[in-house]
């Protein structure tokens, strides 16, 4: 299984990435914004921090990079897509998931954990979950709050392509939605962090079987 | 007092001389599009203000005070006001 | 191809309908400051273009379409063009 | 000794200043946003964070908080006040020192431990520091890139208030300053955060002076 993770300006959630793939057993591998091939990736991981400083608009900027192309054609390939926080934002702004992450409802840079429930079984992250199961993830983020306009919002519950949602609503985010998937159910945005889900012992349970959902 | 409604438009951009890192990486990501020849952007805010005054003097005293305190900072920043329209209505109550 | 500089303000603005946070704090400020009666703040950005185009029509194409994939999100932003004025100097080196 | 450590909505770094002072042996208490009576305090800190959530520019809302008119009237009888990070562009935006805090030169949200030199020790926070020391503190800033129009500048540099400059410049700041202080060196801004310096063993023995000369 090869596992990509792709590094623009400013992402700083790479280490912990690769670092929840290495005590799964798996190896995942940096790959750089200016790179263009992709083809030998099986899963693509785009994590979370400032990418190109959240200039404009979250993940704006960094879906023009020349990675992002090669992303693209991995996703018509099949291969399985998670962005994770700003990531997600990525996904949006490439138009690979629908919607928008705007800054959260309330004044507050969220650092916290907080519980979220699987709604959908039908996406790569979360086919060894079981719908209605509940667990802490942690959020780390200040534009989180994902709009939809509402045509699309009843598409996306209806298709069950909702994956995850906030127990209680920590960002304003509509439906309390936390992660959402494309129709393939292979691509999929999530905004809360897997991969620091636990503590000193290790990733937590639930969150070692999202990330190895990603692999199959 | 009776006094009308008022609609500005206030755009805040940086002073000559000041970095500008966001236009920068704007202007960087257009050039990738191919969209526009030579491009090059400078990253600013823009400000609808609405509110209440007997004169568009008055209007354009209020504005002005807005932006130099709250809108812009003067240190590395300039203002200017776009627009500025009275809104009818004037007797609408209000929300 | 000869081809003119223009220069061009595009302000982009949450969609109505879309949450103002931010628009919502400076208003709460504003009100602190009593500067002025009753204002209300919608934030947005402003974008000052400069560009190369052969004909004003061309240089609103490639305005838009940078506005339209790059400066806005149409999902939760609109844009508009607020100035498009051709600057002299067709001849200046490129800098 | 009574110091005020001020809480706007956003700030996240007040109780790693209540804890530092702890360990000093300092009890400091915290300062509601709504707070208009400092009189009993002879040292005000504000804190790191978002306050506001950063709209607007960071530190223009807080600015107007009504406690600020009361940290304003503490600087006039000669308490001593500290703004780190956050609190530091809150001070600029009040007026209560000069210059603004813009977004780092390059793309990068910084977190990282840089050197700092001290440059003054005619400030409160530096009293007890020697000129040309140095010393390890923790950065954690977008917006820490110090500018100020030149004519300031210079008279800075020649009334002595750059109390501390970066060893390597993290951040494009003019002159790699870190710290600046008003003309009777009682209102001190700087960017680093000395109350998290150091590690599981407490806080670094520079960090210490630091935080005391504030009390005297």
């Amino acid at each position: 299984m090869s596992i990509a993770v792709v590094v623009f300006p400013g992402t700083n959630c790479e280490h912990d990435v690769v670092g929840a793939y290495a005590e799964l057993g798996l190896r995942a591998t940096l790959v750089h914004h200016r790179e263009t091939d992709l083809r030998w990736a099986e899963a693509i991981v785009l994590p979370g921090g400032f990418s190109y400083g959240d200039y404009l608009r979250p993940g704006a900027i960094a879906r023009f990079a020349p990675v992002m192309r090669a992303v693209v054609e991995a996703a018509e390939r099949g291969a399985a897509v998670l962005g994770i926080c700003n990531g997600f934002q990525v996904l949006c702004e490439a138009g690979l998931l629908p919607g928008a992450l705007q800054k959260n409802a309330g004044l507050r840079f969220l650092c916290e954990s907080v519980d979220v429930e699987v709604v959908s079984d039908g996406s790569v992250l979360t086919q060894h979950m079981q719908v209605g199961e509940r667990f802490e993830l942690p959020i780390n983020h200040f534009e989180g709050n994902y709009t939809v306009d509402e045509a699309t919002l009843r598409l996306l519950e209806e298709q069950g392509r909702v994956v995850l949602r906030y127990v209680e609503n920590p960002n304003g985010s509509m439906h309390a939605i936390a992660g959402v998937c494309d129709p393939t159910g292979r691509v999929v945005g999530l905004m809360p962090h897997p991969e620091r889900a636990g503590g000193a012992f290790g990733l937590s349970e639930p969150a070692q079987r999202l990330l190895l959902g990603l692999v199959g | 007092m009776s006094s009308g409604v008022w609609s500005a438009l206030v755009v805040v951009e940086p002073r000559a001389g000041i970095a500008d890192p966001e236009g920068r990486a704007i202007t960087d990501a257009a050039r990738h599009l191919s969209l526009a020849e030579d491009a090059t952007v400078v990253a600013g805010r823009a400000f609808r203000l609405r509110l209440r005054a007997a004169t568009r003097d008055e209007a354009l005293r209020q504005v002005g005070a807005l932006a130099e305190r709250l809108l812009a900072n003067p240190v590395i920043q300039s203002w200017r006001i776009v627009e500025l329209e009275g809104v009818s209505a004037p007797e609408e109550p209000s929300r």
